[in-house]
C-alpha cells in the first residue's frame, strides 16, 4: 500500500462523506419541505444567497425550493453561542453528540455504492469490501446508542435523563428485530455476509419475463423487509417510533439541554443515520443499484456505468428519506410501553417464525427461487 | 364607653337581638347586630342632623294599651309588635327597649331607590375624573340601593366646580349632596366656623362666609368627612386611584399626642396619610400639618448613603467604623432623639452600655413649642416615653444637653454620637466638632452633620416598624409602608450590628419581636408585652413612676378628657 | 512492523482503560471504560484475524452488554462510590499474591515456548465465518444446543427475578 | 344523571395489523402533500381583519382632537398583567378645563400586553380601543413600551358619544352668564 | 520492540486478569465488580484467540479456539443479564449495591 493508494482511498472516503452529508443535509431541509406540502403549507422559501439568489428565474425557483435553506442553518448552528450548561457532566457532554454522529459515518466505509465493470469483471464501488459487511454495520450501528444514552445521562435533568433511558432499551429491544429480519436474507444468499454479493443475487427478473417481478428480496421476503423497515425506524428514532426524543412529553428528550454546533451534530447524525439505513434497506432489499427487470450486466461497462449504478442507488435512498418523512408526517407517536409491546411481543415472534419458514422453504427446495 | 350591664336594652334589627346602651341611636345598634344602615350626614363624631335621608328604616315598638298600660299580646302570647306607618331616620332615632327595627323590607328599600334617585339628580356622573372614585359612599349606594338605570331626561344642574374654598381644599359644588358634615365638623370640632349652605332649591350649595377660608390646620379633615367627592385635597388630588393604595397602619410623628393614621402607598412611593379612628387618642380627626410628613421620605436633604470622612461606604464598613471610633473613645457623648422608636432606644442603650469608655453621657433633646390643645401637643416628641420606660435617660431635667458643651470644652468628651438630633441645638459649632469625633445618624442632613466623620442614614416612620409610647403612656405601634432607599440598613439594624461589633449583650437578633422579648424581661412596664401582641388601637402602660417628670405637655392633652 | 505497531496500540487501548475502571469512582465512567477496553479487545481479535470474534465482540459487548450495564446504572442511580472495599492493609496480602501471580504468569509466558511464530502462520487462513458455522453445527453441536438452552434458561430466570416483588397480601389484579 | 357507558369498537384483525390504516393515512397525507398550500405568505400577502378583532390596544381622539383619556386609571387596574401605567394630570388649557383629568403621561407595555380587550372594555369613555394593528414590533425593549404620544398616533379618531367636552361645556357657559336653566 | 508473538498477546491477557481481579477484590460497588469480572472473561477471550491463531497452519486452521471464545461471549451475555436482573432485585429489596452493606448473612 503506496501513498497514491492512501490518497486515492482519502479522496474516496472524502466525496462519499461529502456526498452522504449533502444528502442528509438537504433532508433536512427535505423534512421541512414535505412537513408543510403534508400539513398545507409552502415551507423554506424565502431564505436567499445574494449573487445566487438573484439569477433571473433559476435564482427564484431555487429560493422557493428552500435549496439555500441548508447553508444558511448551518451558518446559524456553527455561529450561535455554544451554551455549555453549568450543571452537565462536560465530558460526556461534548462526546455525546460525536459518538451519535460517528456510526453512520463509520458504516459507509463497508457500503457498496455501485458497481465498476471492467473487462468483463464487476467490482463493487466502495471504500472497502469484507465479508462480515452486514455483521460490521450491525456492530457499528449498535454503538449509536451510547451518543443518545450519554446526552441524557450528561445533561443532568430529569427530562433527557428519560430520553436516554428510553433509548437504550429501545435500542436493545429492536436490534434483536434488526438481526433476525435480515437473517433469512443472507441465508437465501448462500452464507455470504458480503452486501455486494447481495445486491449481485438480486439482478434479473422473478419468474422469467411472463410475470415479471424485479428479483428483489422485498419481492422474496416482504416480511422480512416489513420487520427491518419497522426497526429501522425504531433504531433511527424517527417517528412513530422516537421516544427519546418526544417532544411532547420530554420536551426533546435526549438533547433538551443542547445547543449550537452539539445540537446540530445530533440533528446531522440523526438524518445521517437515515442515509445509511436507506441505503442498507435499498441493498438489501430493493436491489441495491439494480433497476427493475434489467440483469445488473445490463449497465455498461467503466466509469459510466459505475455512476449510473450510484444514481440509481442514490434515487431509491432518496425516495426511502421521502419515506421516513412522509411517514413521519402521518403517524402520531407510540406509547412507550406500545413501543416495548410492538419490540417484544409483535416483531420478535413474528421475526423467529419468519427466520422458521424461510428455513423451512429452503430446506425442502434449496435454490428453488434462486 | 362604660356599659353597665344592667343598665342595657334589647333593640331587635331584622329579628336579631343587640343589647345597647339606651340612648343609642338606631343605626349604631344596627351597626352592633352586624346590620349596615346606609347613611350620609350622620357620623359619630358629630352633631346629628338627619338631613339626607338615606337611613330610614322601619321601626316598631311594643305595643300597650294606652288605657290600661298593659302589654297587648298577639295570639301567641307574645307582645305585638306596633310597625310606625312611616319610616323613620335610623340616625336620629334613639334606642328604646324593645324596639323593633327592619331594615330589609319593601318600604325600606324603597325609601333608599327614592333617596338615590334624588341624589343622583343633579350629580355630575364624573366617577373616571373624581378623586373620591373607589371610597365614595354614593358609588357604593348606588350599587348597592340604586335602581341602576336612570329616568331623569332633563339636563343636570350646573354649578361651580374646582373652588377653592382654603389654602388645602377645592369644592366641587356639583358633587356636593349636602350631607352638611363639613359644616359641622368647622362648627363643632374645629370651632371655626368657615362653611354654610347658601341658595335654594335644586341650587342650594355649600360655600365660605364672605371674608373667610378654610384654613384652619384640620380643614383637610372635611375631605375626609365628605360622603362623595365634593372635597377633595389640593395635594392628593389628581395624583392616583384610592384602589391603587395600600394602607398601612402608622403614627403620626407630629407631636407626643401619637395621633393614629393611614399611610396610602403605592410601589414604594406614599401619596397621602389619613387619620386612623381612635376614639381615645384622636377619634377620627388629624391635624393637616401631619398630613405632608411623608413628603419628608422624597425630601431633598435626605440622607441616603453611608459615608466615612465624606467618602461613600457601604452599611458594613459604616458598622465597623463606628464600633472602632465608639471603642477607641475616652468619653463619649450620646445626643438620643425623642423621634426614635421604643425598640431603637432600647438598642441604644445597650449599646451605650457596652462602650467601653470612661465617660458616657447621654442626652435627650426636647422639641417643645406651643400645642394647640387638640391634636398637637406641645411635645414635639412622638416618643419621649419611650426613652424613660427604656431607660435610656434617667430623667428629663438630667438629660437636657445644656451640659454637653462644657464637656466638650474641657475635653473630657472625644466622641459625639448623635441620632437624628443636630448638635447645633446643644450649642456646639464648627470648631467644637472638629475636635470631636463626630458620628450624625440622621434620616436627613442638618447645619452640623457636614462636619461628621461618619454618616449614616436612617429611615423614616414610613420606612421602619417600631412603637412610640404617646403622652397617655400609650403604646402604639407603626408599620412600615415603604421600604427605605437602596442599601440603608433599618435603624435597628445598624444599631444592633453595631453592638455586636462591640460585643455587647442584646437581643438575639435585630428583628421588632427579639427586642420585644429582650425588653419584656429586662423592664417591668413592659413585662408579659410580645411586639405581635400590641393592639391596633394601642395599649396603656403604667406611667406613674415618671409622675414627677417634667413634662412639657403640662396636662393630658386628649382633647375630650 | 504495522502489525507490531498496531499491536502495542491496541494492548495498551485494552490494559489502560481496564486499569482506569477498576480505579474508577463513578459508574459510567467505568462503564464507558469498559467499552474502550472492549473495543481494543475486539481490535486485537481483528489483529489475530478472527473478525467475525471482533466484529461479535463489538455487537454483544460494546452493543448489548454495556448498555445494559448503563441501563441498570441509570436505573438504580448508583451515585458514587464513596471508598474502596476496605482498607488497603487489609488488601496487602491478596493483592501482593496476585501480583506476584502475574509477574510469575508473565516470566512463565516470557520464558516458555511460543516465542516466535511457527512456521506457516502467515499462510494459514483467517477465522472465516463459514468455517465457524460449519464447526458449530458439526464438532460443536451438542455445545451449541446447550448455549441456545442456556440462553432460553437465562432469558426465563432473569424475567422472573426482575418481576417487581409484590408483598404478599397486597396483591391486586392487573397492577403490574 | 345517567352515566352512558360507551364502548370503543373492537379493532378488526386488518385494523389490528395496523398496516392498512397506516396506508390510509399515507394516502391522506400524500393526497394533502398535492394539493395546494392554504396559507398565507404574510409579508406580501395581509390576512383580512375581522371585525372586532382585537389588536393593539390604542388611545383615541374625538373628532376634534381631544382626548378621550380621563386617566381614571381602571383599565390601569383591570389589566391582568399590568401592562398600564398611567400618570394622571390636571388639564391647564382654560377653555377645556371643566373636563379637569387628562392623562400626562399614558405607558402601554407591549412586551406584557395579552390583548385581551378588558380596557376597552372597562374605560367609561371609550378612550381606549382595540384596532387592528398586529405586528407591533421593535429593536429595544424601551421602544415597545409605547407612550401617550404613540398611542395617539395608532389610535386616531373615533367619533365621541359622550360629548364632555362640548354639552357640558355649554351648560357650563350658559349657567356662568346668568339664569339657573 | 520485540517482534509480537504469542508471548505478547497472553502477556496482555494475564495483565488484563490480574487488572479484573484486583477490581473484583477492591470495588464495594457490586455494579463494577461484575464488569470487573467481564474484563476477566475478556483476559480468557484474549488468550483463546491467540492460542488459536498461533498454533494454526496451513493444513490445520485450528478454529477450536475461536469457537471456544464464542462460546465465552454466548454465555458472558446470558450472565451479564442474570447478573444485572440480580442486582435489580437486590437493590429493590436493599436500595444498595455497595457489597460491603449486604451483610444479611453476617449478622
Amino acid at each position: 500500500m503506496d501513498l497514491t493508494d492512501i490518497l486515492i482511498m482519502l479522496l474516496k472516503a472524502v466525496v462519499v462523506v461529502v456526498l452522504v452529508m449533502a444528502i442528509a443535509g438537504y433532508s433536512v431541509v427535505g423534512e421541512r419541505k414535505v412537513a408543510s406540502w403534508a400539513q398545507g403549507r409552502l415551507g423554506p422559501n424565502r431564505t436567499t444567497i445574494p449573487l445566487l439568489g438573484s439569477i433571473p428565474v433559476i435564482g427564484r425557483i431555487l429560493t422557493r425550493l428552500g435549496i439555500f435553506q441548508l447553508p444558511a442553518d448551518g451558518a446559524k448552528f456553527l455561529f450561535k453561542e455554544e451554551p455549555l450548561p453549568g450543571h452537565v457532566n462536560k465530558f460526556y457532554y461534548i462526546l455525546a453528540p460525536i459518538i451519535s454522529f460517528l456510526p453512520p459515518m463509520i458504516i459507509l466505509t463497508v457500503l457498496p455504492y455501485g458497481q465498476f465493470v471492467k473487462d468483463g469483471v464487476m467490482e463493487a464501488v466502495a471504500l472497502s469490501q469484507t465479508d462480515v459487511g452486514i455483521l460490521f454495520v450491525m456492530a457499528v450501528s449498535s454503538i449509536s446508542v451510547y451518543g443518545l444514552i450519554l446526552a441524557g445521562w450528561a445533561a443532568n435533568s430529569k427530562f433527557p435523563f428519560l430520553g436516554g433511558i428510553r433509548a437504550s432499551s429501545q435500542m436493545i429491544s429492536y436490534e434483536l428485530c434488526i438481526g433476525l429480519s435480515l437473517l433469512p436474507v443472507f441465508m437465501w444468499t448462500g452464507g455470504t455476509l458480503d452486501l455486494f454479493a447481495v445486491v449481485q443475487a438480486q439482478g434479473g427478473v422473478l419468474f422469467g419475463e411472463s410475470i415479471g417481478l424485479p428479483k428483489w428480496f422485498i419481492i422474496y421476503q416482504p416480511l422480512s423487509a416489513l420487520l427491518y423497515l419497522v426497526a429501522l425506524f425504531a433504531e433511527t428514532n424517527r417517528l412513530p417510533f422516537d421516544m427519546p426524543e418526544s417532544e411532547t412529553d420530554l420536551v426533546g428528550g435526549f438533547h433538551t439541554e443542547y445547543g449550537a454546533f452539539k445540537f446540530g451534530l445530533f440533528f446531522v447524525g440523526e438524518y445521517a443515520h437515515m442515509v445509511v439505513g436507506s441505503a442498507i434497506f435499498s441493498i438489501v432489499f430493493l436491489g441495491g443499484w439494480s433497476i427493475p427487470f434489467l440483469p445488473l450486466s445490463a449497465y455498461p461497462e467503466g466509469i459510466l456505468g459505475a455512476l449510473l449504478s450510484v444514481v440509481v442507488l442514490a434515487a431509491k435512498v432518496i425516495f426511502l428519506l421521502f419515506f421516513f418523512m412522509w411517514v413521519r408526517w402521518t403517524l402520531p407517536r407510540f406509547r412507550y410501553d406500545q413501543v416495548m409491546n410492538l419490540g417484544w411481543k409483535v416483531l420478535m415472534p413474528l421475526a423467529v417464525a419468519n427466520l422458521l419458514a424461510y428455513m423451512v422453504i429452503m430446506a425442502i427446495m434449496p435454490g428453488a427461487l434462486l | 364607653m362604660a356599659e353597665s350591664a344592667d343598665k342595657l336594652i334589647s333593640v331587635f334589627v331584622d329579628g336579631i337581638e343587640v343589647k345597647v346602651s339606651p340612648g343609642t341611636n338606631m343605626i349604631e345598634a344596627a351597626h352592633k347586630a352586624g346590620v349596615e344602615v346606609p347613611h350620609y350626614c350622620y357620623h359619630s363624631h358629630l352633631s346629628v342632623a338627619g338631613n339626607c335621608r338615606m337611613c330610614l328604616v322601619e321601626m316598631g315598638t311594643p305595643g300597650v294599651d294606652r288605657n290600661t298600660r298593659q302589654p297587648i299580646l298577639g295570639p301567641d302570647g307574645k307582645q305585638v309588635i306596633q310597625w310606625m306607618p312611616k319610616p323613620t331616620i335610623a340616625c336620629a332615632t334613639n334606642a328604646t327597649p324593645g324596639l323593633h327595627i327592619r331594615t330589609t323590607s319593601k318600604i325600606v328599600k324603597d325609601c333608599r331607590e327614592g333617596i338615590m334617585e334624588f341624589l343622583l339628580v343633579n350629580h355630575p356622573l364624573d366617577c373616571p375624573i373624581c378623586d373620591q372614585a373607589g371610597e365614595c359612599h354614593l358609588q357604593e349606594y348606588a350599587t348597592d340601593y340604586g335602581r341602576g338605570y336612570s329616568r331623569y331626561v332633563e339636563d343636570k344642574n350646573v354649578k361651580p366646580k374646582r373652588t377653592m374654598i382654603g389654602p388645602r381644599v377645592i369644592l366641587d359644588n356639583e358633587r356636593c349632596i349636602l350631607c352638611g358634615r363639613c359644616v359641622r365638623f368647622c362648627k363643632e370640632i374645629a370651632k371655626d366656623e368657615v362653611l354654610g349652605f347658601t341658595e335654594r332649591g335644586s341650587h342650594s350649595t355649600i360655600a365660605c362666609f364672605p371674608g373667610k377660608t378654610l384654613d384652619n390646620n384640620y380643614s383637610l379633615n372635611v375631605v375626609d368627612l365628605c360622603p362623595v367627592g365634593a372635597l377633595t385635597s389640593t395635594d392628593f388630588r389628581f395624583k392616583m386611584r384610592v384602589w391603587f393604595l395600600k394602607e398601612t397602619p402608622s403614627i403620626c410623628t407630629e407631636s407626643s399626642t401619637g395621633v393614629n393614621t393611614t399611610v396610602w402607598s403605592r410601589e414604594g412611593v406614599i401619596y397621602r396619610i389619613t387619620p386612623r379612628r381612635n376614639d381615645a387618642v384622636n377619634d377620627t380627626w388629624m391635624s393637616d400639618s401631619g398630613r405632608v410628613l411623608y413628603k419628608q421620605v422624597a425630601a431633598e436633604n435626605r440622607s441616603t448613603a453611608y459615608a466615612i470622612e465624606g467618602r461613600p461606604v457601604q452599611a458594613a464598613e459604616a458598622v465597623a467604623a463606628l464600633a472602632d471610633t465608639l471603642s477607641k473613645a475616652k468619653g463619649v457623648a450620646f445626643l438620643a432623639s425623642g423621634k426614635s422608636s421604643v425598640e431603637e432606644m432600647y438598642l441604644l442603650k445597650k449599646l451605650v452600655a457596652a462602650v467601653p469608655a470612661g465617660t458616657k453621657a447621654v442626652h435627650l433633646v426636647p422639641h417643645v413649642d406651643k400645642g394647640d390643645d387638640f391634636l398637637i401637643s406641645a411635645d414635639r416628641n412622638p416618643n419621649t416615653r419611650g426613652a424613660l420606660l427604656t431607660g435610656l435617660v434617667k430623667g428629663l431635667e438630667s438629660a437636657k444637653c445644656e451640659s454637653l458643651l462644657p464637656m466638650v470644652q474641657e475635653g473630657s468628651i472625644d466622641t459625639l454620637v448623635s441620632l437624628n438630633e443636630c448638635a447645633g441645638v446643644c450649642g456646639l459649632g464648627r470648631e467644637e466638632l472638629k475636635k470631636l469625633q463626630y458620628v450624625y445618624l440622621g434620616t436627613h442632613y442638618c447645619e452640623t452633620s457636614q462636619y461628621a466623620n461618619i454618616e449614616v442614614p436612617l429611615l423614616t416612620v414610613f420606612e421602619k416598624d417600631g412603637s412610640f409610647v404617646n403622652q397617655q403612656f400609650r403604646l402604639q405601634k407603626f408599620s412600615q409602608a415603604v421600604p427605605g432607599p437602596e442599601g440603608v440598613m433599618s435603624d435597628r439594624a445598624f444599631i444592633f450590628a453595631t453592638l455586636a461589633k462591640l460585643g455587647g449583650k442584646g437581643p438575639r437578633n435585630a428583628s421588632a419581636e427579639a427586642v420585644w422579648e429582650s425588653m419584656a424581661a429586662d423592664i417591668p412596664q413592659f413585662a408579659g408585652i410580645s411586639f405581635a401582641s400590641i393592639p391596633a388601637e394601642g395599649r396603656p402602660i403604667d406611667g406613674s413612676a415618671f409622675a414627677s417628670q417634667p413634662f412639657a405637655e403640662g396636662k393630658n392633652l386628649h382633647f375630650s378628657a | 512492523m504495522m502489525h507490531d505497531v498496531l499491536f502495542y496500540l491496541f494492548a495498551a487501548m485494552t490494559l489502560a482503560p481496564a486499569l482506569l475502571l477498576v480505579c474508577s469512582r463513578n459508574t459510567v465512567n467505568a462503564a464507558m471504560l469498559m467499552i474502550v477496553s472492549f473495543i481494543g479487545a475486539a481490535s486485537l481479535f481483528a489483529l489475530l484475524q478472527a473478525y467475525l470474534l471482533a466484529v461479535l465482540q463489538v455487537m454483544v459487548y460494546a452493543g448489548a452488554v454495556v448498555v445494559l450495564f448503563l441501563f441498570i446504572i441509570m436505573l438504580l442511580d448508583v451515585g458514587h462510590e464513596g471508598r474502596l472495599r476496605a482498607a488497603l492493609s487489609k488488601l496487602v496480602a491478596p493483592l501482593a499474591f496476585f501480583a506476584a501471580l502475574g509477574c510469575c504468569s508473565v516470566l512463565a509466558i516470557l520464558s516458555g515456548r511460543g516465542g516466535e511464530a511457527p512456521a506457516g502462520l502467515e499462510a494459514s487462513p483467517a477465522a472465516s465465518a463459514e468455517s465457524f458455522g460449519m464447526l458449530l453445527f458439526t464438532k460443536y453441536q451438542l455445545a451449541f444446543e446447550l448455549t441456545g438452552f442456556l440462553l432460553l434458561a437465562a432469558m426465563v430466570g432473569v424475567i422472573f427475578i426482575s418481576r417487581r416483588a409484590i408483598p404478599a397480601g397486597n396483591r391486586t389484579e392487573g397492577k403490574e | 344523571m345517567a352515566i352512558k357507558v360507551l364502548h370503543r369498537k373492537p379493532l378488526t384483525l386488518a385494523e389490528r395489523t395496523y398496516i392498512l390504516p397506516i396506508l390510509s393515512g399515507l394516502r391522506i397525507t400524500l393526497r394533502n402533500m398535492i394539493k395546494a398550500p392554504v396559507t398565507l405568505e404574510y409579508p406580501e400577502e395581509k390576512p383580512a381583519i375581522p371585525k372586532g378583532y382585537r389588536g393593539v390596544p390604542t388611545l383615541v381622539k374625538d373628532p376634534n382632537g381631544r382626548e378621550k383619556c380621563v386617566s381614571c386609571q381602571l383599565c390601569e387596574f383591570v389589566c391582568p398583567p399590568k401592562a398600564i401605567r398611567i400618570t394622571p394630570g390636571e388639564i391647564v388649557d382654560p377653555a377645556n378645563a371643566h373636563v379637569e383629568k387628562a392623562p400626562k403621561d399614558f405607558e402601554l407595555n407591549m412586551l406584557r400586553c395579552i390583548y385581551c380587550g378588558l380596557c376597552e372594555e372597562v374605560c367609561p369613555e371609550q378612550a381606549i380601543v382595540l384596532q387592528d394593528i398586529y405586528s407591533m414590533n421593535s429593536e429595544t425593549r424601551e421602544e415597545i413600551v409605547l407612550h401617550k404620544d404613540k398611542l395617539y398616533e395608532l389610535g386616531g379618531t373615533l367619533p365621541d358619544a359622550h360629548f364632555k367636552w362640548d354639552k357640558k361645556k355649554k351648560a357650563a357657559d350658559e349657567a356662568a352668564h346668568g339664569g339657573h336653566h | 520492540m520485540l517482534p509480537v508473538a504469542l508471548n505478547h498477546y497472553l502477556i496482555v491477557a494475564a495483565l488484563l486478569f490480574c487488572t479484573g481481579f484486583a477490581g473484583v477484590l477492591l470495588r464495594r460497588n457490586v455494579i463494577v465488580v461484575f464488569m470487573c469480572l467481564e474484563l476477566m472473561l475478556n483476559a480468557a477471550n484474549i488468550a483463546l484467540v491467540a492460542f488459536s491463531r498461533y498454533n494454526a497452519t496451513v493444513e490445520r486452521p485450528m478454529m477450536d479456539g475461536n469457537v471456544f471464545v464464542f462460546f465465552v461471549i454466548t454465555v458472558a451475555a446470558a450472565e451479564v443479564a442474570t447478573g444485572l436482573a440480580i442486582i435489580v432485585a437486590l437493590y429493590r429489596r436493599r436500595g444498595t449495591v455497595m457489597a460491603d452493606d449486604l451483610t444479611a448473612l453476617k449478622k
